[in-house]
């Protein structure tokens, strides 16, 4: 896998003593909720921070009135006083001010923080009038489709575990799963949605920053929830284009005759059972379209970096890498193997 | 206090004298439980149970705490092949299982089991054949969970097993039908117990004990009852539900979307019990705090009323956020803020809570800062931090960010293991006198506080973070690539140092059970009635029944305080007292001990295991549950003998003299 | 009948429904309209190729594909006279969909794979055989037959029969030796490709189609050389317009139908190869104005979510000239066909009065539940009237003359769609209707069929079923599965209809002594008054009947009416194919409908020939 | 030997009724637990209904029908003779409080009797609702509630002929009278919580 | 608080309870359910197919010339494993058996649920029959299909006239109800049976 942008990391107020920050202060990476790159999590990070500065100012109240409350020094007198049944002392009467005070300040802060919820809420689930970017996405155990769905509809087509968007272009996706739930949550772009079997759902969100984002299925599914990865790709708008209109070519043909030979072996092996590659008779959903899985930065669900050794491990032994997936092991002799994967390394 | 005395014929208050031994010989022979291990199996005293329940739960405490240990191990590096997803699904899946339904749920009961019918003063819960029973089918549910995991069949698809992933289209074999009857039983036990905790505190209370007199503890007990009443239902049918759309022959349609099921509806009938679950595992967590804050600031409980009505109020929102787990399902709009609305409103109670225990350490006399102190000093530090955080998850939008990933493991478990398990180490701490007479080493027990202290925050911090950097929940592994190896060491470290934590406990209890200092009988000078009774307390609790005329009956216990007087002793009797004012009303008498709690228990096992495998297990099963319940309910005993016995008036030969009425 | 809100009127509709259809032949006339209206065939279509109205050549009587025979001697009083005059064993246990043909007295039968032809003498008492050809196709494409390995018929011209067989040739045999003339291969089974229709042969061109939309074929139509078997033209129903034949002359009359190359356009990427539409049903030609007319078959796979966009040519109608096979005009009755519509019906060619003026038109029963009437100079759609029971449409719109679907019943992957009806077979499937000018009216055996369904993932592995929808059928409203109805096409409206329990999946045969003659799948072979639709005759067959009377005049001059039996094809897949029943969706879903089928009929082909004493 | 001040508790009764006693709170509990479940399973059936067109839906194998609406007949006479067997069951209750050991016999076994019957009824109730449990979600739903209903009337009507059974082997004990006063508790719960529940089931599908 | 105006009571000790028996029987229980478990709930991701190889052995026919010969059955272990007969399932439907057999009604190829094998109805028969192909329509899958893949399919296909266990078989699907689940059929006696289709 590509290396995730280095992003700069955010500093934030450092007033504050808390331990905790010293965490907090470095949360860059390509799948952090704190790294936004549109305005949709933006608003949520935002939303984060103002909980998370409340949050210490509030823990760092209670803890030094909890540590005063225990070291607080006793007067011997006070100290040898049998149990009073109704105490009515003076102290006894601050004490009743001060917690019912502490108790207006929470709920006072509790509304603050729903308000604050609220318009985040509405705010993340608004669609403006333009007109969208529309892409389908299907959680399959243990893959995620990206169907680009065009006006033409020859034009449109489906891609497999990288998602690349257009800089600055709402998006809208429509969520949904072949087999269990699973859900898509993409940190910088926006929260996640579950992908629930037979319904639709849907994420709205304009990506404003270029750059590489990684997500990850976020509700268990099964043996490998953990590596059910994607990558998104926010590009310029020429970028993209070129990209989309790539992408909606059927596959290269085979260059020269090993190229041809691997075509071979793939339409007659047990890949043409579960893949497609556009332009041969290979048409099956089963796993992720190959069509242009030479362009792709990563296989196996944004889990290997997409290089020939990555591939021809992948293919062979698949169970290794990623146990209980569904790509079966595949027994090829070397010439074959080795046609194979300069065929499928020739898809760009 | 006692308003009987004008009612002719009732109980009233007089001098007598009392032949202690004579009562003493006779109640030691009526309650005694028959030795050897027939007795053991027999037994109905709430406190053999209770600890019954304890030991048993906290074994699977360390099974869980064994299972969790695997976790970090293999979490600790990114691409670790020490468990693979098969196993690792299995271990997460039976951790979170055993912590909810093993041990977190039956572990805080069992203290009400043990110490509401003390607390209340009286000599047993109010039906204590069920209590066994209760105890039998948890056992059932715990061992069959961990003979499933030790032979693949450990369940794999979460503690909360949603469907489709748990239905029979996804889950073949039989490891979910295991999960579902585990939940089964377990659940069973847990709404025995809360009857029994109910009808005890309600009906069984030393005379006085009116209801604004009721301990703190016991009332965090009541309020955790009424929860599961309400809400493990919930979580029964739905693994019901489950188990008969995957049960062979009979295969509903309750969760297939096909056949006009619903997979949401999982989820929210297990949130509707999943959410109170969190709430019934935290109020007895309370009660221990309350009652702990009481003893060790030696002052009355600052906001008593307050404490109780916002134990109430947590009891009555926790019903209402639910939904709050299922933010990033496709809901409507509107319904997610009125979830959140509920769900950061929870916060007000707690929050009262805490602010009347400061108050109450503030305003009482200097602290020693013993082990069980330091556990609830422990706790309210966590648990801040865990309520805190779930405000964040409680607010829509940000939940859309943090749901489902190590942010929500961190919430919770900084919720439940610093809402739940601190306050009930400082309790194991505070209570062990009590059960065994001896104290525990305060030096091993301070060790034991800050390793988990320590261990706790370094495992769980670190979390919040990688929650936030994007790491999902319930993943077997992770990518180098990422960036969470780090923190995941770290936290794997803090594991470490958690487990040592516990280590030190064990080895304490150890020791302290044969070498601990003699306790006394009140060791730490506390107000509640359980210590007004020797420690560790005869199975009949108390020689004669307290009574009680304030919040606070062993602190202010005069020379003339009477005790009751009149009760059987050659039976097992027990006074039923009025509801509110726990005015004395009738005598009770208790079964003794029996069999048939086991033989229902296993009835009930063969029905809930064998439907796991036959669907002709339910009738087979009913037969069998229909013979032990005719065996539990016909009396021994001749009823003539016993109509004649009971209307002789008073034990004759006695120590107690009508006569010398005053 | 509508699904209202009020629950309980409804039910004692259904329950009085029930009652009305107690008995157990459930034939009665629910409606009678006496008026008989004379509707004149236009003069061209009385058929060239049709020197004697007591012949049978093709299985649409002729061009104009009317099933509509002059002879007389069979009339409404004495139908109740009717007798077995002779039978013929076909030997066959699968499902016998083919018309016969009558030609020289001669009778030709082609029977489902191994599509056997007999020649039956019927100058000779008994009729025995003449001959037999044998073409012995591969014994593999039943692998590739969706529903069950019938055969439509076969074509007589010049001398020679035509006919498909399922493993993708189309042969002519000489008719007077039997000898096969020539044999053509024009598909591949390997890519799921077989072929079950009958052929028509319109000026020296056999033109034949494939079937195969349940296995991501690509679908054409051929025109072969009727001498040398050569393949003259090839016109595709998906792709470039270049392989659909598609030039400068191509006028379709609605905008959503013009554009270039649309059959690749309206389909993603690489679909349009594997997209369906099959030419697998009947063709009509209009000498005057020299154009066939066939129907395209549904797009592939089923689960529409796979092939967003129109998916022309799918579902639709062509319009071609039959000498290069250019395409003039095409309609697309279902676009994005959502539920298996395929629009392969026959289309009836006759004039009729509409608005006040005599229209050259084209009736078309369509699957989608509509009787489409069609200008068929133009492909104008001057009416779509339903006379099924619908809840998969609301209309169409003359305007756009597009179909107007219901949002509620389109499939979205894993969600079950309720209560869509008509079911995929259509309000009606291939089963031909006739149509008499001397009462003006179609006679229009179809089926009442619901069902529930379900959209999977469909996997493209050629050769094998590409499909992606689980399906359950059922009884439309009312319970009854088949109803053979009278249709007004002029006044849009049904003037009587027949209740049957089973689909009525057998063609229909009018004659001008206005006796119309279909079949039931228990096997009943009945004879009905046409213009008031009661009930004349039946007789009860040793299969269920799903073929296609003919009426002809023998050597003793006598009316013979002759019909197939051997149950089978789609709907009687159970029986022919000794399938489960316990199993809902087998035969694609029909065997849920279908699940007693077998308990009142068993397979075997025999025909049948009845006359009066 | 010590002289003290006590609560002398000599004189009180050994047994009360109604909320005095603890097994009728235990019951109470039960009871509520058990209105939980059904409860539940209503919200259920109610939400099930929402992903139906036709509730209940067309029973779509041959003969098809639309008219699937459960059979009235059963569960009416059932509910009719649920309703009257709660006048034994009264007279059980009273009988019991007054400790008459004759009334209690003849009652309990009238009572008996009913309870034998309303299951007996019931059996038909399964079999006139048009689906079984695996049809579908409906079938599975009215199963469900059918099913939990039918094991409190066995549990009820066992309960009531085993406390028959030990009513005429060993007559009438304060603590079998207060069990008997529970009984009947439970019994008007059993039928009180079957009159929405049929209302619901039988109709609910007619009038909606 | 004042010790001893309550009466203490002396605590009564009891003897600990013996747990031995207890845990014995546990084990004895334990080690026989591990031995149906095991194979039932086994996860094989990389796993071995049956150790027989079908092309040897397999016979279509009851029916020999000359005296008998011993047959040596195939065993096929994954119709005790429920995770391989769910994959099988799962192969089912993806490789599109279930477009020809449907749930095993069959409607282009024939019904697989009865008790009518028209090319025999053992695990080396079935092997055979997908990775050969039939005659009559159906298509040969060598090569296309691994083997251990192909066992898994045999073990489902049996599982559809009920050959194999119902504590492993399939239960029902998420999908539509066509028929009853896998766990549910009833066990058919197959019949060779050449009966033309």
């Amino acid at each position: 896998m590509k290396r995730h942008k280095e992003t700069q990391s955010r500093y934030r107020v450092t007033g504050c003593c808390c331990a905790a920050l010293m965490f907090f202060q470095d949360l860059s990476g390509a799948h952090s909720s704190v790294e936004p790159a549109t305005p949709q999590a933006g608003r949520i990070a935002n939303l984060w921070w103002v909980m998370f500065y409340v949050s210490v100012a509030v823990l760092a109240l209670v803890t030094a009135a909890l540590i005063y409350a225990v070291f607080r020094r006793r007067s011997a007198r006070e100290q040898t006083a049998p149990v009073d049944l109704s105490p009515n002392t003076n102290r006894e009467r601050k004490a009743t001010r001060a917690a019912a005070v502490a108790l207006a300040v929470t709920i006072a802060i509790l509304f603050v923080l729903l308000g604050l919820s609220f318009t985040t809420g509405r705010a993340v689930s608004f669609l403006s009038n333009e007109s969208p970017l529309e892409i389908k996405a299907v959680g399959h155990r243990w893959w995620w489709e990206f169907q680009y769905v065009d006006p033409v509809p020859s034009r449109g087509f489906i891609t497999a575990n990288e998602l690349r968007l257009p800089q600055g272009r709402q998006i809208v996706l429509t969520l949904t799963s072949n087999d269990v739930i699973h859900s898509f949550w993409a940190p910088n772009l926006m929260g996640k949605k579950d992908l629930i079997p037979g319904q639709e759902s849907r994420l709205i969100f304009r990506p404003e920053k270029q750059g590489v984002f990684r997500g990850q299925c976020a509700e268990f599914c099964g043996f490998q929830h953990a590596q059910m990865g994607f990558l998104v790709l926010v590009e310029s708008d020429g970028d993209f284009s070129d990209w989309y209109n790539h992408e909606s070519q059927q596959a290269v043909q085979p260059s020269n005759d090993s190229e041809k030979r691997g075509r071979q072996v793939f339409l007659s092996s047990t890949c043409v059972m579960c893949h497609t590659i556009g332009g041969t008779p290979a048409n099956s959903n089963i796993g992720p379209p190959l069509t242009h899985l030479a362009s792709r930065t990563s296989i196996a669900a944004a889990t290997l970096t997409n290089s020939r050794e990555n591939l021809a491990k992948w293919v062979t032994d698949s169970q290794k890498i990623k146990p209980g997936n569904r790509m079966p092991p595949n027994v090829l002799g070397p010439e074959n193997l080795d046609d194979l994967l300069n065929y499928l390394t020739s898809l760009k | 206090m006692i308003n009987e005395r004008s009612k002719p014929g009732k109980a009233h208050i007089e001098t007598a004298t009392l032949d202690v031994e004579r009562d003493r010989a006779e109640l030691e022979r009526s309650w005694e439980t028959r030795p050897g291990f027939i007795g053991w199996l027999t037994t109905t005293n709430h406190k053999s149970i209770a600890i019954r329940y304890i030991v048993t739960a906290f074994i699977f405490f360390l099974f869980g705490g064994i299972l969790a240990a695997l976790m970090r191990i293999q979490l600790a590096r990114p691409r670790s092949e020490f468990l693979g997803p098969d196993a690792y699904d299995q271990v997460f899946t039976v951790h979170g299982s055993t912590m909810m339904f093993l041990f977190a749920v039956p572990i805080m009961t069992a203290l009400g089991l043990y110490f509401v019918p003390l607390m209340v003063g009286t000599r047993n819960v109010a039906f204590p054949k069920l209590n066994a029973f209760g105890y039998y089918v948890y056992l059932t549910g715990g061992i069959l969970l961990y003979l499933g995991l030790l032979s693949n069949t450990g369940p794999d698809t979460g503690w909360f097993s949603y469907v489709p992933l748990s239905g029979p289209d996804f889950a073949p074999g039989k490891r979910v039908d295991i999960w579902a009857q585990m939940i089964t039983f377990t659940e069973i036990a847990a709404l025995v117990a809360a009857v029994e905790i109910i009808v005890t505190a309600f009906k069984m209370r030393a005379p006085g004990m009116s209801l604004n007199r009721i301990p703190l503890f016991v009332w965090a007990m009541v309020v955790t009852a009424f929860m599961i009443i309400f809400a493990m239902p919930a979580i029964m049918l739905a693994s019901s539900m489950l188990a008969t759309d995957r049960l062979t022959g009979v295969s509903t349609h309750f969760f297939n979307p096909a056949e006009g099921g619903d997979a949401l509806l999982w989820q929210h009938l297990f949130w509707f019990f999943g959410h109170p679950e969190v709430y019934i595992i935290f109020i007895p967590g309370t009660g221990i705090v309350s009652t702990l804050i009481v003893t060790f600031a030696r002052r009355i409980a600052f906001g008593y009323t307050a404490l109780v009505l916002s134990l109430i109020s947590t009891g009555f929102i926790g019903f209402g956020l639910w939904v709050h787990h299922m933010f990033a399902t496709p809901l409507p709009q509107l319904g997610q803020s009125f979830f959140t609305g509920a769900s950061i409103m929870i916060a007000i109670p707690s929050g009262v809570q805490i602010f009347c225990w400061i108050a109450t350490l503030w305003l009482g006399k200097r602290l020693e800062l013993k082990t069980p102190l330091l556990f609830v000093l422990g706790f309210v530090f966590t648990f801040v931090i865990g309520g805190l955080t779930g405000v964040m998850l409680g607010s829509a939008p940000l939940d859309l960010q943090v749901h489902d990933t190590f942010f929500v493991v961190a919430h919770l478990h900084y919720v439940l293991i610093g809402g739940a398990i601190f306050p009930l180490f400082g309790a194991l701490y505070y209570w062990f006198p009590k059960w065994t007479g001896r104290l525990m080493n305060e030096r091993l027990g301070k060790l034991n506080f800050w390793l988990m202290l320590i261990g706790f925050h370094l495992t769980f911090f670190p979390m919040h973070q990688l929650g936030i950097q994007g790491m999902p929940r319930r993943v077997y592994t992770y990518l180098p690539e990422t960036g969470w190896g780090a923190l995941n060491l770290l936290a794997s470290i803090g594991a470490a140092v958690l487990t040592a934590g516990v280590i030190a406990f064990l080895i304490n209890v150890f020791w302290s059970r044969r070498h601990g200092a003699p306790a006394g009988d009140n060791p730490w000078n506390s107000d509640t009635l359980e210590w007004a009774t020797s420690s560790p307390p005869p199975s009949y609790n108390f020689l004669y029944i307290p009574t009680v005329r304030n919040r606070y009956p062993v602190w202010t216990v005069e020379p003339d305080t009477p005790v009751v007087a009149g009760l059987r002793t050659d039976v097992r009797e027990a006074l039923v007292t009025h509801t509110i004012t726990a005015a004395p009303d009738h005598r009770y008498e208790l079964p003794n001990s029996s069999i048939w709690p086991l033989v229902l228990a296993a009835a009930t096992a063969v029905t809930f295991i064998g439907v796991i495998f036959t669907a002709w297990a339910i009738p087979i099963g009913a037969a069998l549950t229909f013979i032990a319940l005719v065996g539990w309910f016909w009396p021994n005993s001749e009823p003539a003998a016993l109509e004649a016995e009971r209307h002789r008036s008073l034990p004759t030969g006695d120590g107690l003299s009508l006569e010398q009425q005053t | 009948m509508q699904p209202s809100k009020s629950h309980i009127a409804k039910n004692i509709a259904v329950v009085l429904a029930l009652f009305a259809c107690a008995s157990a032949s459930c034939s009665r006339p629910i409606q009678s309209n006496a008026e008989v209206r004379e509707v004149r065939l236009p003069s061209g279509l009385s058929g060239s190729n049709e020197p004697d109205d007591g012949q049978w050549l093709m299985p649409a009587k002729n061009y104009s594909s009317n099933r509509f025979s002059s002879l007389d001697q069979i009339t409404v009083d004495n139908a109740r006279d009717l007798k077995v005059a002779w039978t013929f064993s076909t030997g066959i246990n699968r499902g016998h969909e083919a018309a016969p043909l009558v030609v020289n007295n001669t009778m030709y039968i082609v029977t489902p794979y191994p599509n056997i032809l007999y020649a039956l003498d019927l100058t000779k008492p008994g009729a025995p055989m003449k001959w037999k050809y044998e073409p012995k196709p591969s014994s593999a494409a039943q692998g590739v037959a969706c529903c069950d390995v019938v055969n439509r018929g076969a074509a007589f011209y010049d001398g020679k029969i035509f006919y498909n067989t399922l493993d993708d040739h189309t042969v002519a045999v000489d008719a007077q030796s039997g000898k096969e003339v020539w044999n053509t291969q024009v598909g591949d089974i390997n890519q799921g490709e077989s072929m079950t229709m009958a052929p028509l042969v319109v000026k020296d061109k056999v033109l034949v189609g494939n079937s195969g939309g349940e296995f991501g074929v690509r679908g054409w139509l051929t025109a072969l050389d009727a001498s040398s078997g050569k393949i003259a033209w090839k016109a595709y129903s998906t792709g470039p317009d270049v392989d659909c034949l598609i030039g400068s002359n191509f006028k379709p009359f609605y905008e959503a139908d013009q554009g270039k190359d649309l059959g690749v356009t309206t389909w993603p990427p690489d679909a349009w190869k594997i997209g369906g539409g099959g030419v697998w049903g009947w063709i009509s030609y209009d000498p005057e104005l020299n154009l066939i007319y066939y129907g395209t078959a549904n797009p592939g796979p089923w689960n529409p979510d796979q092939r967003p966009g129109d998916n022309k040519w799918t579902c639709g109608i062509f319009a071609r000239n039959p000498d290069n096979g250019e395409a003039l005009w095409f309609y697309q009755w279902s676009p994005h066909d959502l539920h298996d519509y395929d629009g392969v019906n026959e289309q009836i060619l006759i004039d009729l009065p509409i608005a006040g003026h005599t229209r050259k038109v084209l009736v078309r029963p369509e699957r989608n539940g509509y009787v489409y009437v069609l200008d068929r100079t133009s492909g104008e759609v001057l009416s779509a009237t339903p006379f099924a029971y619908i809840t998969t449409s609301k209309g169409v719109d003359l305007k756009t003359g597009r179909l107007i679907y219901n949002p509620e019943k389109s499939a979205s992957l894993g969600k079950v769609v309720r209560e869509i009806c008509p079911a995929s077979p259509g309000a009606k499937d291939w089963q031909p209707s006739a149509f008499s000018p001397k009462t003006g009216l179609l006679y229009l055996p179809h089926n009442n069929l619901c069902q529930d369904a379900e959209s999977v993932e469909a996997n493209y592995i050629a050769g094998t079923p590409y499909v992606g929808m689980n399906v359950k059928m059922y009884a439309g409203p009312g319970g009854n599965r088949g109803v053979f109805s009278a249709w007004d096409p002029v006044a849009a409206k049904e003037v009587w209809s027949i209740k049957e329990d089973y689909p009525v999946w057998s063609g229909a045969l009018v004659t001008t002594a206005n006796v119309a003659f279909y079949g039931t799948m228990d096997g009943w072979f009945k004879a009905v008054n046409a213009v008031a639709g009661e009930p004349l005759w039946q007789f009860k067959c040793g299969s269920g009947i799903i073929g296609q009377p003919i009426t002809y005049r023998g050597p003793d001059g006598k009316q013979y009416v002759a019909i197939l039996s051997g149950v089978g094809g789609w709907s009687g897949a159970i029986v022919a194919g000794n399938l489960d029943p316990r199993d809902g969706g087998g035969a694609l879903g029909f065997n849920n409908a279908m699940s007693d089928l077998p308990k009142n009929t068993v397979k075997g082909g025999m025909l049948y020939v009845f006359a009066l004493p | 030997m010590s002289e003290r001040s006590v609560l002398n508790c000599s004189e009180l009764p050994e047994h009360a009724f109604d909320g005095r006693a603890p097994i009728w709170w235990g019951n109470l509990l039960l009871l509520a637990i058990e209105s939980t479940m059904f409860g539940i399973v209503i919200a259920c059936y109610f939400y099930f209904h929402q992903n139906f067109s036709y509730w209940p839906p067309p029973r779509n194998v041959p003969p098809t029908t639309y008219d699937t609406a459960p059979d009235l007949l059963a569960p009416t006479s059932n509910v009719i003779l649920l309703l009257l067997s709660c006048v034994p069951m009264y007279l059980l209750d009273r009988a019991a409080r007054a400790g008459k050991i004759k009334a209690v016999r003849i009652a309990i076994v009238v009572s008996i009797i009913f309870g034998a019957a309303a299951v007996a009824l019931r059996c038909f109730e399964f079999r006139d609702i048009h689906f079984k449990w695996d049809a579908n979600a409906y079938g599975s739903i009215v199963w469900a509630v059918l099913s939990l209903h039918f094991a409190h009337l066995i549990t009820g009507t066992l309960e009531t002929a085993v406390l028959g059974a030990y009513v005429f082997v060993r007559g009438l004990d304060a603590k079998h009278r207060v069990d008997l006063t529970v009984t009947a508790v439970y019994w008007y719960w059993i039928v009180g919580v079957w009159i929405p529940l049929y209302a619901i089931l039988y109709w609910g599908p007619r009038l909606g | 608080m004042r010790e001893g105006i309550l009466l203490f009571p002396r605590p009564a000790r009891r003897s600990p309870p013996a747990l031995r028996l207890r845990v014995v029987g546990m084990g004895a229980l334990a080690l026989l359910i591990f031995q149906a478990a095991c194979k039932r709930e086994e996860r094989g991701f990389r796993v071995q197919p049956p150790s027989a190889s079908a092309a040897e052995g397999s016979r279509m026919t009851d029916f020999q010339p000359g005296p008998r010969t011993p047959e040596s059955p195939v065993k096929n272990e994954y119709e005790d494993n429920a995770y391989a007969l769910s994959e099988g399932k799962r192969l089912f439907q993806e490789y599109n058996c279930s477009g020809c057999h449907f749930n095993g009604g069959g409607g282009i190829g024939p019904a697989l649920m009865d008790d009518e094998w028209l090319y025999g109805d053992k695990p080396e028969n079935i092997f055979e029959t997908i990775v050969e192909g039939r005659p009559n329509g159906m298509p040969s899958f060598r090569g296309k299909v691994p083997d251990y893949q192909v066992w898994q399919l045999v073990a489902y296909v049996r599982s559809l006239s009920g050959q194999v266990g119902s504590n492993a078989a399939p239960g029902r699907s998420d999908h539509m109800q066509t028929s009853s689940p896998e766990q549910s059929r009833p066990r058919e006696s197959p019949k060779l049976s050449g009966k033309p289709r």
